[in-house]
């Protein structure tokens, strides 16, 4: 049996009926026990004091809010190349997602920078780029809101995420051009995962795996609702032609 | 038990606070649509009278 | 496509409006800012450049929806896609009349608004530089965001929404460009990058709006 | 042979309106579409110029061959009448203007701007637009709106002689336009009635 064959709307949804409990198992556990982990039994960092327990909220989120736009990216061309829908509606599903991490990353960046460097924003290239990253977000859900037409609305954002990662990887870079045009030698690094000890690693890892978890769930029960809401359009027009 | 969080209490808490909000709104959302589409759909099956899929 | 090209620059002086708007807006602008900053001209010189460059962007937004929007509703857009011209050549051609009535006025009028802004003497070779490179991607990259938006209601504030994050790397590239060479100092990078991206999006873009029209016209 | 068409469906919004059409149209054939509104005409005509893909089947048909006419004339009314056929003529790489305003009467009208005109000179300016393109195979949507019986009488005799040069044409009517020669084709056995389990969106349904 070929993977392609979760890609049939009828098929999906019974593998992820399946599967569904297990993720949202998994992610409460993860998740419980990675915070638990890292808020109750790490020590202060030397430096950043207690703050430095925002990292099991702030990098898991950063990462996930890259690694949704990307998923994205992949489900879009899945849909442009072998006309899925399902991998369209995973996509569309998946925004709203990649938003809320991106919007954890940016509140929990600001709170954390607020006592570190003083200052709740600073533009510094990675929260600019996180910045643009939701305006990407809201172009995407816009467009894909605005048209009435399932299929038109797949082509069109399919077409605007392949376009828009373009131009996202061209922003990061020409952010990090312009900051450091800006400022010569900024003292504000946010590489810490560089110098992040065994003691905060490990939580961090479950804490990782766990928003990789959430994710996945609600990548999941989202599809399993746009899948659906198909269905439910589709009955509608049967029922109007009839 | 409560860790001592020190000076900083206010920015660890408001992450962690901000980030259940977040997270909350986000699971809610979703739930709320997933149920009110299921109920939807299920309403038009009947009426369609099969149950398939 | 030289009909096509002839055609819309033609619409666009017989129509007025639609760019002498663009313009209009630019050197409202350039007025508004100096009002709110204040007249101080070290701070405006400062920020001439990116003052200025922002706004050639948002006069640029202004007449995007009607690359596409017209055609669409008098019914020429679908003649257009059954005729033989290729829809890729189509859309660059109208994204290149775009920019000749947008664009490259706004190249023209910059200058005169360095003034009003402070512009250091320096930077004024390099403002018209970058904009002659950029402004051509910002009718490129508003092309590729109208014919998203082509069929749609509530198209013009849509357009807005997806072509503005699409616009950064200009903006910021462009900026720095006329920054660097107001203060004297070396832009070989920027001014590159700024003219790479031109050309990839003039090279690339046509493909993605074409087939985002063809979509549209389905 | 023009045109061939084998067990085409076409589809409106996802919703499969016509189904089982077979056609086949030579040189100096005319065909009439017939059908209520809502029966797929306009669908059909778009999806043979190639404006939207078949929901199935097979259409045998030369892209370069087919000149399409919508219910909208796509006439730019800051334009003169001459403009406008000149632009399409240019972009067609057809033959010159002169023959079209005539066949058309528009020649009084040249340096009139489209926006100008009536609604029914309007109509004949759009139609103007097909002798410019050069191509034999018309597909028409409804080109009789707003047109009085004498430039109905005046249309038929186009569309007859481009038949008698060898041209093609399918047209969506509701009016009789004068044109015996030209089969009729009714839609409505070919419309999709009872739909099929798999019938639209079928991945969903």
């Amino acid at each position: 049996m070929s993977i392609w064959e979760y890609a049939n709307p009828k098929k999906f949804m019974a593998t992820s009926a399946w599967a569904l409990p297990w993720a949202v198992g998994l992610t409460v556990v993860c998740l419980v026990v990675g915070l638990v982990w890292g808020f109750f039994f790490t020590p202060d960092d030397y430096k950043q004091g207690s703050t430095v327990k925002i990292i099991y909220l702030h990098v898991p989120a950063a990462m996930m809010a890259i690694n949704a736009w990307v998923m994205m990216l992949v489900a879009s061309l899945i849909w442009i190349v072998r006309r899925h829908h399902v991998s369209a509606l995973a996509a569309k599903a998946a925004a709203p997602v990649g938003l809320t991490f991106t919007l954890i990353a940016l509140v929990t960046g600001a709170l954390w920078g607020q006592p570190m460097w003083g200052t709740w924003w600073a533009w510094d290239p990675r929260l600019t780029s996180f910045l643009i990253l939701t305006l990407f977000y809201f172009g995407y859900m816009a467009l894909w809101s605005a048209i009435e037409n399932p299929d038109t609305a797949a082509d069109l954002t399919s077409i605007l995420c392949l376009v828009g990662s373009v131009f996202a990887l061209l922003s990061r870079y020409a952010v990090n051009f312009w900051n450091q045009g800006l400022h010569q030698g900024a003292s504000l690094s946010l590489d810490k995962e560089e110098n992040v000890s065994d003691v905060f690693w490990v939580p961090l890892l479950v804490c990782i795996a766990g928003f990789v978890l959430l994710f996945i769930t609600m990548v999941l029960l989202r599809t399993r609702t746009e899948i659906r809401s198909r269905r439910l359009q589709a009955l509608l027009a049967r029922e109007r032609v009839a | 038990m409560m860790p001592d969080l020190g000076k900083y209490a206010t920015a660890v808490l408001g992450s962690y606070a901000a980030t259940a909000v977040l997270i909350a709104a986000l699971v809610g959302l979703t739930l709320w649509q997933a149920a009110r589409v299921k109920r939807a759909l299920a309403e038009v099956e009947a009426r369609a009278g099969k149950s398939d899929g | 496509m030289r009909a096509l090209l002839l055609r819309d620059l033609r619409l666009a002086f017989r129509s007025g409006g639609g760019f002498g708007l663009g313009l209009a807006f630019f050197l409202i602008l350039a007025i508004l800012v100096p009002l709110g900053v204040g007249a101080e001209g070290t701070t405006l010189g400062r920020i001439a450049p990116g003052i200025l460059w922002v706004g050639a962007l948002l006069a640029c937004i202004l007449s995007l929806d009607r690359i596409f929007a017209l055609d669409h509703e008098d019914g020429s857009l679908d003649l257009l896609a059954t005729s033989p011209l290729p829809m890729e050549g189509a859309v660059a051609v109208k994204a290149l009349a775009h920019w000749l009535v947008t664009g490259l006025p706004l190249t023209l009028l910059a200058p005169g608004l360095g003034v009003l802004l402070n512009l250091a003497p320096a930077g004024y070779p390099w403002l018209v530089l970058s904009l002659l490179l950029g402004t051509p991607t910002l009718s490129m990259v508003g092309a590729f965001g109208a014919a998203l938006t082509v069929g749609l209601r509530r198209g013009g504030l849509l357009l807005s929404l997806l072509v503005l994050p699409l616009y950064v790397p200009t903006l910021i590239f462009g900026a720095e460009v006329v920054r660097r060479g107001a203060e004297g100092m070396a832009l070989a990078t920027p001014l590159a990058l700024l003219a790479a991206i031109s050309l990839g999006a003039a090279a690339l873009l046509p493909f993605a709006a074409a087939a985002a029209l063809r979509v549209n016209l389905r | 042979m023009v045109m061939t068409v084998r067990n085409l469906a076409v589809a409106r919004g996802g919703v499969t309106v016509l189904q089982g059409l077979d056609l086949a149209l030579s040189a100096g054939q005319a065909l009439t579409l017939r059908g209520p509104n809502g029966s797929g005409k306009t669908t059909l005509l778009r999806t043979l110029a190639g404006l939207q893909p078949a929901a199935a089947g097979e259409i045998d048909l030369n892209p370069e061959t087919v000149a399409y006419a919508a219910h909208a004339d796509g006439l730019k009314s800051t334009l003169t009448v001459a403009e406008n056929l000149a632009f399409w003529s240019a972009i067609y790489g057809g033959p010159s203007i002169d023959r079209a305003i005539a066949a058309m009467d528009l020649a009084k009208l040249t340096r009139r701007r489209a926006g100008e005109l009536s609604a029914g000179q309007k109509r004949r300016l759009g139609l103007a637009r097909l002798l410019v393109t050069g191509r034999p195979l018309w597909l028409l949507d409804e080109p009789t709106v707003s047109l009085d019986v004498a430039s109905v009488a005046l249309f038929a005799g186009v569309v007859r002689d481009h038949l008698a040069q060898g041209g093609a044409a399918i047209i969506a009517t509701h009016v009789d336009l004068g044109l015996p020669e030209a089969t009729i084709l009714d839609l409505d056995p070919f419309r999709t009635r009872i739909l099929a389990r798999d019938g639209f969106d079928e991945a969903f349904a």
